[in-house]
């Protein structure tokens, strides 16, 4: 399997991929890991002419506590994601998803912003992130732009990025006390896309009584869902197995 | 590989209105996001191209559309679409059988029963997309035919 | 398109014109003739492609070759000096690890990366750890316990995990 | 446990001696066929038919010749100037190489693409442009003999239908009485579904011809090098191929288990390309081509077992229909279209069994290869398995006493069986008495009571197979002709050290090292001091190759007997040096020594020695023996395996919490590479067993073409494995051993089939085909409650 003859471009700023982006026009496409896009083009169901290669920008990978935020940075690799104590104490619910996410291998190039850029229902990220009710924040022509989590996912492989959009920077509310999260995976085996997968956030107040909860949903349609109704039944209230089994109906 | 989808819609037009829009087959596939009709070759037949890109993923066919059935009496159509890869990797074919009834309150209800069989590589690799395509593109076509109605009642 | 790249692969400095689309692992197996390095999938489902890029482990099936500019690569000749096994080799041997070989360097660059990550793994750790590795002779049983004396020896060593 | 009659330094039989081909895969130097690269070598690339069924109404080449370093296009048109587009199958069926007018499977080879560059051939075969007119494909095997239905080989002659063959064994009449006379009747539809051996290395060829020396060298994926030769030299010798211009070479081989037995129609291709252009031509597949291309399996098999009141077994019943795709390329003995089928009546005693089979064929590849297993005894033995699985449940007994009830005991060896195989020999009771004791049975057994009772799904799963090994007897087995012998050839150097060549070919099984340490048991000569070759067919001896656990019957036997030659000339030469007569002389490991004076002796280097510095008159100098090795009998290995699975009920998933395996393959070589063999079959035994089927929808298309979507377990899924053995010797094989690395295959997937069965039987579940997986369970759940 061999991918289709194209163009490679590396771009060693945002401002450089973006204005590649611009000049290349449609028939381009940005790789961060490849994970995602490699493959397809090797079985050429994707000829991209051009690929504008954004993995060696510096300064896009961290994972950082910032005010009322953490903030990822899109190129951060999943094995960064993996190892980082800051996610493995306060937002293990990145720890749960990321260890069923593909292998090791694929981790050590595959970034957090490749996988939901590519907007692919079956990936693992996009549900988590509908669930912890994150912020794209994405660079394109214009300057920075900021797209809820609900507003970015479109269609089959469609998002609200524009071809000349890089996803630069990823917003997660950080973590309260009284906040968890956790990510179940249906796969054939391991490493496998997600037959299905669910994940959920939530906060508590100090009474136990749920205050916000987010669940995202992996693979059951053409883009990543939010479960709005179990969420409305479950905000407010306080968790018990009953509510939970009413939820899941 | 073959899917079934079962669709129901309502438009608020009058059922003449949109028999008007099925039956002319450039009115429809300018609806359908990435076909076009380059020729008629017959009776209800016609040639074309579906041009259809999702992300990065992108296929050609050369199309084969033919209104295989017309019934005007009962505002029902049976509408083939065959296409073939350009770069030879295998086929698609659609027949959609399409009804209109007309609601009480002076809309139009369609229900159209779409079965789509997919042969060659998107089949072989990609058999989970098929359902979640068609899905999508039956979506994309209301939506865009809705408005093709709407600006047709108001031109009218 | 041709692109000049220059890297590192076992310590040798080379620069050499690659085209956009050349996959890594052609680069390692035709240009460089390091045939160590096996294609089982083309799809990064079964490792046999493994390498170290940067000390770090990635199949190299679904990496681009230009990509690799300016990169430090090591492969399974590059593991040892040539006549004298590493640790992960020797326990690969000494347990049985291996049978038919063509998973072999694949899996022994994955277990080093997993080790310098987890020194002491316990066989579940392993187990996930080359879960992106398939072998298809050994079972895995063998493997688990290979990874586990080259832990156990690399400890004692400290020897540095490449 | 292990009787060793060397020292380790000697490492004879017995000793787990560190494998001797393991520095160069280490070290990333193992040479396998992709890794060959010849001066000026050319790369093909097929361009595969993405339709089930179809008529090629044009092949159009121009768009492809004109990309830049396509040096040609090769089509069946172009091969039937040479008759080069059809072959025969290994049974007398015939294959397409190339097709001329219609494509009968998705992803059939159509034409190949000649570049000078792999890439630059990828990007011509998408150039290529195939006018197809697809037609309706028949998929469904039971729809194949249908009034109606399209003749799918309307080129062979007297073929009227799609119905290949009708084959039988035992007698109909007396089972069916004894059926409809039985107290308890269990049946049962089971199908083992189409998978792939998958070997982590896909097949491929370097094909070079010299157009001045008129010889072919290839490199080549194969199991069986000499065989090949003799197929290639009957395919093309019209062309001027001979036997003796064709070298073919069996590199290091990356897993085998069957799929590279067959020659696929591209070997052929690049081999008339090389002829042609006179060029090295390389063609290596790449996984999906891979993967849709040489399955095993794919029996549905209609089975009845009966037995009486107190579960004493009467009679086993099956139909079976198999679903041989396009054209049956079983690769099986010519004699045997079934295989080894007939051991179906399993490690059971009783006197009356039928079988039956009708193959059909169908609209997808060419089907029958094997996946790791003898001839068809995977097949056989799930069935007899779950039935009689199905029959204990049908009876409340517990399914290990109705197999303790039944068996065929020790003292009945050698056993014949209802269908008419001589089992050699086995302890059964022994064996899974042993297994019982080890995994802690009964302790489980309480514990699943326990566990019902609070709901819980826990099953224990039994499987107590015979398996058929070591093809074989002249008299019955061949393959084109060819009888079944393997050989070994020694060479002995004046230092005493040796080189031996093989007509087999190891891939992976270790025979650089374990048919070193069967020549270190003949001849005391240490197993670190003999080289072992196999692969070439210009060096090594003519023999059948490697695949069905034959290796250590056949050319395992035959270095026994080269060795034993040997072993009396140096006897000779021993009495000469030592002036006593032959029959003075005894021999110990490494020496002859005279009776009563075991100081006056000569070691097997000082005897090698003087065969070639100190002959005794008369006698012809040197140290070499040939043997080839026809065996008296197969080899019938046994085992007893149990697994303990348990299964959440609101997810179908599926923990295999324990599993125990107990072989039984006679005398072993060494146990390390046994037990590492064991491990790998068992990992191909649940592949199939709970992950791995090839799919198809109702088009023909194949829905799990990578490893994407074909699932090969990972070491996650795989469980840990707890292994042991029994030794019963087989009476007839010169080292009393049996063969053993398919075993685990063959008797892992009922053991894991009835484990959750079993668990799911309190649900009134009584049957799951493989392959069980959680999605399977989680359905048949939701229909019992």
């Amino acid at each position: 399997m061999i991918p289709a003859k194209f163009t490679y471009h590396k771009a060693t700023s945002v401002k450089e991929a973006v204005a590649l982006a611009e000049s290349l026009g449609e028939e381009a496409k940005f790789m961060s890991g490849g994970h995602s896009l490699l493959p397809m083009m090797k079985l050429r169901f994707a000829t991209p002419e051009h690929i504008i290669d954004i993995s060696k920008i510096d300064g896009l990978s961290y994972i950082k506590e910032e005010g009322d935020l953490l903030k990822i940075g899109g190129l951060t690799t999943q094995t960064e994601m993996e190892h980082s104590k800051l996610i493995q104490d306060k937002y293990p619910i990145f720890s749960d998803a990321i260890k069923l996410t593909a292998d090791p291998s694929v981790r050590n190039a595959g970034t957090i912003g490749g996988n939901i850029a590519h907007g692919d229902a079956a990936n693992d990220q996009p549900a988590l992130m509908l669930a912890m009710r994150a912020t794209v924040i994405a660079e394109g022509p214009d300057g920075r732009k900021t797209i809820p989590i609900d507003d970015f996912f479109h269609g089959f492989y469609m998002t609200a990025l524009e071809p000349t959009d890089v996803l630069v920077e990823i917003h997660v509310p950080k973590a309260e006390k009284h906040s968890g999260g956790a990510y179940h995976k249906v796969e054939r085996k391991v490493g496998d896309y997600a037959t299905a997968g669910v994940a959920v956030y939530l906060e508590l107040d100090d009474d136990g009584v749920c205050r916000e909860i987010g669940i995202g949903l992996t693979n059951v349609s053409a883009v990543p869902m939010r479960v709005e109704r179990a969420e409305d039944l479950l905000r407010g209230k306080t968790i018990t197995d009953d509510l939970i089994k009413q939820a899941g109906d | 590989m073959k899917a079934q989808l079962e669709k129901s819609f309502e438009v608020p037009q009058g059922t003449e209105l949109v028999w008007e829009h099925l039956i002319d087959p450039n009115k429809v596939m300018d609806c359908v996001p990435g076909v076009s009709i380059d020729e008629q070759v017959g009776e209800n037949h016609y040639k074309g191209k579906v041009g259809m890109k999702f992300g990065p993923i992108g296929a050609k066919y050369d199309a084969d559309i033919h209104y295989k059935e017309v019934d005007a009496d009962n505002h029902k159509i049976i509408l083939t679409g065959n296409g073939v890869d350009v770069k030879g990797n295998g086929n698609a074919e659609m027949t959609m059988t399409m009804n209109i009834n007309k609601k009480e309150d002076g809309g139009s209800k369609l229900d159209a029963v779409m079965d789509v069989t997919i042969n060659g590589k998107i089949a072989q690799f990609g058999s989970r997309l098929i359902t979640t395509v068609s899905n999508q593109l039956f979506k994309q076509f209301v939506s865009n035919f809705s408005k093709k109605l709407a600006a047709a009642e108001a031109a009218a | 398109m041709k692109h000049e790249i220059t890297l590192k692969i076992n310590g040798e400095t080379v620069t050499a014109e690659v085209d956009s689309r050349l996959l890594l692992v052609h680069f390692i197996r035709e240009h460089m003739e390091l045939t160590g390095t096996h294609i089982g999938c083309d799809t990064s489902n079964c490792g046999a492609c493994t390498i170290l890029l940067d000390g770090k482990s990635i199949k190299s099936c679904t990496y681009l070759a230009v990509r690799a500019d300016g990169s430090e690569i090591t492969t399974i000749e590059g593991v040892a000096e040539e006549g004298s096994n590493h640790p992960i080799q020797q326990a690969f041997h000494d347990q049985h690890g291996l049978h038919c070989g063509f998973c072999t360097p694949g899996m022994i660059m994955r277990s080093l990366d997993l080790l310098k990550n987890n020194p002491d793994p316990t066989d579940e750790e392993i187990r996930w750890g080359i879960s992106g590795n398939l072998c298809r002779c050994t079972g895995y049983n063998n493997i688990v316990k290979a990874v586990k004396q080259a832990a156990k020896e690399m400890q004692q060593e400290k020897q540095p995990a490449v | 446990m292990f009787n060793c009659k060397t020292s380790a330094e000697v490492g004879g039989m017995g000793h787990s001696v560190k494998r001797k081909e393991d520095a160069r895969f280490l070290h990333g130097k193992g040479n396998y066929v992709d890794d060959v690269k010849l001066p000026g070598m050319l790369h093909m690339v097929m361009v595969r038919s993405p339709y089930a069924y179809a008529k090629i109404k044009n092949i159009n080449k121009e768009k492809a010749l004109a990309i830049d370093g396509v040096l040609a296009v090769i089509t069946g048109e172009d091969l039937a100037q040479y008759n080069l587009h059809w072959m025969p199958t290994l049974l007398s069926d015939t294959q397409m190489v190339l097709p001329t007018d219609t494509v009968m499977h998705q992803a059939q080879e159509v034409c190949a693409v000649i570049a000078t560059d792999r890439y630059v051939a990828v990007d011509g075969a998408e150039a290529v442009e195939v006018d197809y007119e697809p037609m309706d494909p028949i998929v469904d095997p039971f729809k194949a003999l249908d009034e109606g239905a399209p003749l799918l080989r309307p080129d062979k002659e007297n073929q009227k239908d799609n119905h290949i063959y009708h084959w039988e064994r035992g007698d109909r009449e007396k089972t069916d009485k004894v059926i409809a006379d039985a107290d308890v009747v269990v049946t049962e539809r089971i199908h083992l579904p189409r998978i792939h051996v998958a070997s982590i290395e896909t097949c491929g060829c370097v094909a070079s011809y010299d157009k001045d020396t008129e010889k072919l060298l290839v490199y080549l994926t194969t199991q069986a090098p000499h065989a090949i030769r003799t197929v290639v030299a009957l395919v093309a010798g019209h062309v001027g191929l001979s036997e003796e211009k064709i070298r073919i070479i069996s590199p290091d081989i990356g897993g085998g288990f069957g799929g590279k037995v067959p020659v696929y129609p591209a070997y052929v291709v690049a081999i008339a390309a090389t002829f042609l252009i006179g060029k090295p031509v390389k063609w290596i597949e790449d996984r999906s081509e891979n993967l849709v291309n040489g399955f095993a399996r794919d029996y549905h098999m209609d089975c009845t077992l009966a037995a009486d009141k107190n579960g004493k077994i009467q009679a086993f019943k099956v139909k079976t229909l198999a679903d041989h795709g396009y054209t049956d390329s079983s690769a099986n003995p010519s004699k045997f279209p079934t295989g080894m089928f007939s051991i179906c009546t399993g490690s059971y005693d009783y006197e009356h069994a039928f079988a039956e089979l009708d193959a059909v064929y169908t609209n997808k590849a060419p089907g029958g290869v094997a996946y790791r297993c003898s001839f068809r005894v995977t097949e056989a033995v799930h069935a007899i398995e779950r039935m009689v699985d199905k029959l204990a449940h049908k009876l409340g007994k517990d399914p290990a006493m109705l197999r303790l009830q039944n068996f065929i005991k020790k003292d009945q060896f050698p056993y014949s069986s209802p269908l008419g195989w001589s089992y050699d020999s086995g302890d059964y009771e022994a064996t899974l008495k042993k297994a019982m004791e080890m995994i802690g049975y009964d302790d489980y057994k309480k514990e699943q009571a326990e566990k019902r009772k609070e709901g819980k799904l826990m099953g224990i799963g039994i499987s107590t197979f015979t398996e058929v090994v070591g093809a074989g007897p002249s008299k019955d087995f061949d393959i084109l002709g060819i009888a079944m012998f393997d050989s070994a050839e020694i060479r002995v150097h004046p230092t005493g050290k040796a080189l031996a060549r093989f007509g087999t070919k190891s891939q992976g099984q270790g025979h650089e090292t374990t048919y070193a340490q069967i020549l270190a048991e003949e001849l005391g000569i240490p197993y670190s001091d003999i080289e072992i070759e196999e692969g070439d067919t210009d060096t090594a001896p003519y023999g059948l190759g490697t695949y069905a656990s034959r290796s250590t019957p056949t050319a395992g036997a035959a270095a026994a007997v080269a060795a034993r030659k040997l072993r009396d000339k140096g006897k000779k030469i021993a009495a000469y040096l030592l002036e006593v007569s032959e029959e003075d002389l005894e021999w110990e490991v490494g020496k002859y020594f005279v009776k009563g004076a075991p100081e006056k002796s000569k070691t097997i280097q000082e005897v090698v020695f003087a065969a070639y510095t100190n002959i005794p008159p008369g006698m012809e100098p040197g140290f070499e023996a040939t043997h080839y090795y026809d065996p008296p009998n197969l080899t019938f290995p046994n085992g007893a395996y149990i697994c303990v699975v348990e299964v959440e009920k609101e997810t179908g998933a599926i923990d295999v919490k324990r599993f125990v395996a107990i072989d039984d393959c006679g005398n072993i070589i060494n146990p390390m590479i046994v037990e590492g063999q064991v491990h790998g079959g068992l990992t191909q035994g649940i592949a199939p067993a709970m992950y791995e089927a090839i799919e198809y929808d109702d088009e023909g298309n194949v829905l799990n073409g990578t490893l994407m979507d074909y699932l090969v377990p990972t070491a996650v899924e795989s469980p840990h494995w707890e292994t042991g053995h029994t030794i019963t010797p087989s009476p007839h094989h010169p080292l009393g051993a049996k063969g053993v690395a398919e075993s685990p295959t063959v008797g892992a997937p009922p053991a894991i089939a009835n484990a959750i069965i079993d668990a799911l039987t309190p649900l009134g579940i009584e049957h799951l085909d493989i392959p069980i997986t959680p999605a399977k369970v989680w359905e048949a759940i939701q229909a019992h409650s």
